[in-house]
């Protein structure tokens, strides 16, 4: 089984050189190099930037990660029940509906909240 | 890179830093802002809170420029205030020298510059969408509108050799007769350009994304557009029936029929929908003045050294993007001893402060487009 | 990709020459991954040209016509080279590891996808058994690669375009496994090659085998996801060239955007090949050789992609947000429900 | 619930015929004109470089150093000196500097004797310094019959002095 | 309402703010005295009507020694323009604002105040708006020096000056 992720594990590392080859390598020799201040300053259409970006993010973008916490997990039961559905019949059917009629209720429930609304 | 910021210094003081909100340049150097325009925006999120406008990268003092030539000499120069609607500031400003001189001008003059400044409205209004366009990241829709637009240039060249800074009309009337065929080719592009409205809205008007952008999004109510004396489509937008062509007519637009479209909410979307009927409506009065043109001559005899009676003049006519205005005061020589353009774009930018607050980032770019400026005008 | 009977010729080869096992298996593993390379650097200059000349023709012009003689067709190696001498510059105020780690993780996570894309049949790199599960996983890295440059530039732009990224990756992945599940239902296996074979026959004997004809709601569900998933018009709200500039990658230069650049077009790929197997019957398709049957109709998919991109506007993030959540998420369970039933009805219990 | 899906319906339709159109424009023919094997061509008043005409008959520039155009020339950019009275004045030098030209048709409005042009049709102007672009009597010389304000479209075999251009109305006159 | 009717409803309420007064061209042109320009202004505006303000702009009478500020001020509902010019001293020009009657006065205000130097008192947020911030003098004054400003050569200009060098 293992043996099944060598490629996995080869493509990553094979991605990672190809950049590093192609950026700190090829590039480099062939590029040129004049850095000065005012080019290595971060772009902010050409004024000085005001202060940092690195600010505190505000809570109300967590929701969504919630969200999407709870529905990745349950996607995760999903795909085992789709895979073995049709050998358990209506059982999974009926089980899998009331999971998921819960997880809509709570997707209502955030709808309702207003916790969907972007702002 | 490090321009004093007197200013700045004095915002950032009188904020206190709060952590969720941040202060960013949008501009001078962004593709929304149709020139070198900076706002500095302070971002709560995504949501605007407050907007400070900053102006004056393309100012290049038109005014002391106007000061320093003979009244004929500025008609090349009002071409660069609005490059998108050079003929309409040549009409504008020679319609003032003309008041103030009390000269006449011939009746086909009249007529040519009804045709003419119309044909010069749907081009600035086409480029105006088909940058809105961009703003809100329909490429497509820009092409085709320059294609259109490009038509227009090529029957100005036609008729004044240049494609953006016209510098056609003279005070009196027009520099030339319009060349043998012309009206005929006018006549021919009317023809193919209606049928390529419907198609722009398509791509527009009928898109759900389009409609979604820009429906309720910079809302300014009409008091605010009278106190900040919005004019053009952003002050039609804001359900007030108002046009300088109708309202206080200038050349022969009383001989013209048309409507005057006007959007009922105030919003980013009546102000589009105005100015996309404007378009229509510019082809209807194109057309009229086809049928109506009469021959003759075109520049009403003139002194060859031109010099105003002592005095001034507020003149205005309706441009594409609203009141421009020239005020001129002379003191009885070859020279305008003060000359003031009253740029429609920059009085309208005024209000963005107004509009721009508790809408995103996304919508300050669609808000902006929606004003449609050109900053050669606002800077002067 | 050869049969195996070869391969085991080949390694014994080796082993009578007394080289250890492993070097003759990572010889081949190499030459599959610089295939692999090779494709997907071909494939994104060809896609890159492709979209200007179709963008090009959309907007009545012509597009590159220059670079090489026929119609442009060069303009892309000369891009790539330009990108190459291009200077590298990497702001001051940057968080230098996570800016240089970037466009590593971008480019690594989207050719790791490609270990499962079944070209044909036998040409896919390693067929595992959880096959679509393990693209799902592999492609949200590329987010991550995302948020990585758009905080390491340390620019306000990047780092808007960074937030936007992060809630629409995690806003689409739901609706997006959720409208897999419908076929998944029917196929019963995550195995790629499964998947395309499920798919050989024919629908009442007239209408091909592919699952988009009794799931066309999950397919459009789907690839709305997709074009999400990649950033592309009218979903590119974290790079929104007219409001962010271009957002994530606003601050990278030379060959670091090229990475970018290559990993986006790499992903388009992926999102389309996975819509072709999983939708259009992978490989299936009469007289033409397979692989070319695939590359067909994922190169359609790609079109139909380049095509929404010239025709629509941008959507806000807020309306990014609500056709995630209150459109495409119920439309898809409703469309999971439905099948569910269907295939508990017409199904012969066992 | 009924509104809800006919919203997504009316989405989903809308795009649909808006790429129905872009999909139309995929087949229609570019407008593009690839500009250095394709041309242009340039309506007659197109205005570009300037040229100091000249009499057909006698080879002559019409020129009488007036100084006319060099006074209504907003930019300034015209300058020129002349020798010679009366009827035999000539300019000794003319240089009109077009890195300052606005292209305003002013100069060639206000010459009397119909001696500068700016219809020439030489729009390629570009240089690789700035003095390049500056002219003087020898470049701007005409090597033939030019149209102006005046002559707006005599053949160079007519007669070069007709007031007005045949077949009426083209180019009119001023005033 | 007709110009005379609005010079003669001004005339009647501030008689001794107003320096001249006449119709020209279909509008009221009045001249007043700057020290109570806000509240003619508010007058205009809130009793006679007018509340659309088209312009403001300076000018410089440096022969007079005095600054001027003209409001053309006309309004949406009714025909009828007013040209109203405040005059001040040049070495003290110094103004009420009118930003609290019309929010477009702002900019145009700033304008002024950017290309003239005329103050504005109770101005919000008066400071330079086309020029830089650290701009040293009042371009559009008649007496502004600046070595960088070259000036049209009107007087000086006869046939055979010397072109100006174009460098490469």
């Amino acid at each position: 089984m293992a043996a099944d992720y060598a490629y996995v594990a080869l493509f990553l590392i094979v991605g990672l050189l190809f950049v590093v080859l192609n950026i700190d390598v090829l590039s480099r020799i062939i590029r040129p190099a004049n850095p000065t201040p005012e080019k290595l300053t971060t772009y902010e259409c050409g004024e000085d930037p005001i202060g940092g970006p690195w600010l505190r993010i505000h809570i109300r973008y967590y929701l969504f990660t919630l969200m999407f916490i709870l529905f990745a997990v349950e996607t995760v039961f999903l795909f085992l029940w789709a895979i073995v559905y049709r050998s358990l019949g209506l059982f999974a059917f009926i089980e899998m509906m009331i999971f998921i009629v819960i997880l809509l209720v709570g997707l209502a429930y955030a709808w309702a909240k207003g916790a969907l609304e972007w702002v | 890179m490090t321009t004093i910021n007197l200013h700045l210094q004095q915002v950032k003081e009188r904020t206190t830093e709060s952590m969720e909100e941040m202060w960013v340049n949008m501009g001078p150097q962004h593709p929304s802002t149709h020139g070198v325009l900076r706002l500095l925006l302070k971002l709560d999120g995504e949501v605007v809170r407050e907007c400070i406008p900053y102006l004056g990268y393309m100012h290049r003092c038109h005014e002391k420029i106007g000061e320093n030539r003979a009244y004929v000499q500025i008609i090349p120069y009002t071409d660069r205030l609005d490059y998108l609607a050079s003929m309409y500031n040549n009409w504008a400003y020679c319609l003032a020298c003309e008041r103030l001189m009390e000269i006449s001008i011939p009746a086909r003059a009249e007529y040519l510059r009804v045709i003419i400044g119309e044909l010069q409205r749907i081009a600035s209004h086409l480029i105006w969408l088909g940058t809105f366009g961009l703003d809100l990241g329909n490429f497509t829709l820009f092409m085709w509108c320059f294609r259109e637009r490009e038509m227009i240039l090529d029957l100005f060249e036609a008729v004044s050799g240049q494609r953006i800074n016209y510098s056609f009309m003279r005070i009196g009337g027009l520099a030339l007769d319009v060349p043998e065929g012309w009206l005929a080719d006018v006549k021919a592009f009317l023809a193919w350009f209606t049928p390529r409205l419907s198609e722009y809205d398509r791509l527009s008007t009928d898109n759900i994304i389009w409609q979604k952008r820009i429906q309720g999004v910079g809302i300014l109510k009409p008091e605010d557009a009278i106190s900040y004396a919005c004019s053009g489509p952003m002050l039609r937008g804001s359900g007030i029936r108002w046009d300088l062509r109708r309202d206080d007519p200038y050349g022969i637009y009383d001989r013209f029929e048309f409507d005057i479209p006007v959007g009922p909410n105030g919003d980013v979307w009546d102000r589009f929908w105005v100015r996309r009927q404007e378009m229509e409506q510019s082809v209807k009065i194109v057309e009229q003045g086809l049928k109506a043109i009469p021959p003759g001559p075109v520049l009403a005899p003139v002194a060859k050294k031109l010099r105003a009676p002592v005095g001034d003049i507020y003149s205005r006519v309706e441009s594409p993007r609203g009141e421009l205005g020239h005020y001129i005061v002379a003191d009885g020589s070859e020279r305008p001893y003060r000359y003031k353009v009253r740029a429609p774009t920059f009085v309208n930018l005024s209000a963005l402060p107004v509009m721009l607050p508790g809408y995103m980032v996304a919508d300050a770019v669609a808000i902006l487009g929606s004003v449609d400026i050109v900053l050669c005008e606002v800077d002067r | 990709m050869v049969s195996a009977g070869a391969l085991e010729q080949f390694y014994a080869l080796f082993e009578a020459w007394g080289i250890p096992w492993i070097v003759p298996r990572l010889a081949i593993m190499l030459g599959v991954v610089s295939i692999i390379i090779g494709f997907i650097s071909v494939s994104a200059m060809f896609l890159i040209w492709w979209e200007r000349k179709i963008s090009a023709h959309i907007q009545a012009r012509f597009g590159p016509m220059r670079v090489g003689g026929w119609h442009g067709w060069a303009q892309s190696i000369a891009d790539g080279l330009k990108l190459l001498l291009k200077e590298d510059i990497i702001p001051t105020r940057a968080d230098r590891p996570v800016f240089i780690l970037a466009p590593i993780v971008v480019f690594a996570a989207s050719l790791a996808t490609y270990v499962v894309i079944p070209f044909g049949p036998g040409l896919i790199v390693q067929d595992l058994n959880i096959g679509i599960l393990y693209i799902i996983a592999i492609s949200s890295l590329t987010v991550v690669g995302i948020i990585m440059a758009g905080w390491g530039s340390n620019n306000k732009y990047a780092a808007l375009g960074a937030l936007r990224s992060a809630a629409q990756a995690v806003s689409y992945e739901v609706p997006l496994v959720i409208s897999l599940l419908g076929p998944l239902l029917l196929v019963g296996s995550l195995r790629m090659t499964d998947i395309v074979e499920y798919q050989g026959g024919t629908w009442l004997g007239i209408l091909p085998g592919w699952l988009i004809v009794v799931q066309p709601l999950a397919f459009l569900i789907y690839f709305t996801c997709a074009v999400a998933e990649t950033n592309r018009l009218p979903f590119d709200i974290p790079e929104a060239e007219s409001e962010l500039v271009s957002g994530f990658h606003v601050e990278y230069s030379g060959m670091r955007f090229a990475i970018f650049f290559l990993a986006e077009y790499a992903n388009m790929f992926v999102v389309c090949a996975i819509a072709t197997t999983v939708f259009l019957g992978g490989w299936q398709g009469p007289l033409l050789a397979p692989w070319v049957w695939f590359l067909l109709k994922t190169y359609f998919l790609l079109f139909v992609m380049i095509w929404l991109r010239w025709t629509l506007a941008r959507v806000r993030v807020d309306q990014l947000m609500h056709v995630a959540w209150k459109v495409l998420l119920p439309l898809a369970f409703v469309n999971l429900g439905i099948t569910g039933l269907l295939v508990l009805v017409l199904s012969p219990m066992g | 619930m009924w509104r809800y899906l006919r919203e997504i319906w009316r989405g989903f339709w809308s795009i649909l015929l808006s790429m129905q159109i872009t999909l139309r424009y995929l087949f229609t023919r570019a407008v593009t004109v690839q500009y250095p094997e394709e041309k242009r061509q340039l309506p007659t008043r197109a205005l570009t470089q300037h040229v100091l005409t000249i009499d057909l008959e006698s080879q002559e520039l019409k020129c009488t150093a007036c100084d006319m155009c060099a006074r209504i020339c907003p930019a300034n950019c015209i300058h020129l000196a002349g020798e010679g009275k009366g009827k035999a004045r000539r300019p000794k030098w003319f240089v009109i500097d077009h890195n300052l030209c606005m292209y305003c048709n002013l100069c060639v409005e206000v010459c009397p004797f119909d001696a500068i042009s700016m219809w020439t049709g030489k729009y390629e102007l570009g240089g690789f310094s700035r003095t390049n672009l500056v002219y003087d009597m020898e470049t701007m010389h005409a090597d033939g019959f030019y149209p102006t304000i005046m002559t707006p479209r005599s053949p160079p075999g007519a007669a070069a002095k007709a007031p007005a251009a045949p077949g009426g109305g083209k180019g009119g006159g001023k005033g | 309402m007709t110009a005379e009717e609005i010079l003669q409803q001004i005339q009647s309420r501030f008689r001794e703010e107003i320096r001249t007064a006449e119709v020209r061209r279909g509008e009221a042109c009045v001249t007043i005295k700057a020290d109570r320009n806000f509240e003619i202004c508010r007058f205009i505006k809130e009793e006679l009507g007018y509340d659309y303000l088209n312009c403001l702009s300076g000018v410089d009478w440096t022969a007079d020694k005095e600054m001027e500020v003209v409001y053309a001020i006309s309004s949406l509902k009714q025909p009828g323009k007013i040209i109203l010019r405040a005059r001040v001293p040049q070495d003290e020009p110094v103004l009420r604002s009118v930003v609290p009657l019309w929010g477009t006065a702002n900019w145009h205000e700033r304008e002024a105040f950017d290309l003239f130097g005329i103050r504005f008192e109770n101005h919000p947020d008066l400071r330079r708006i086309l020029l830089p911030e650290d701009w040293i003098g009042y371009p559009l004054r008649k007496d502004y020096q600046d070595e960088r400003f070259v000036a049209y050569p009107w007087e000086d200009r006869k046939p055979g000056s010397v072109p100006r060098p174009t460098t490469a």
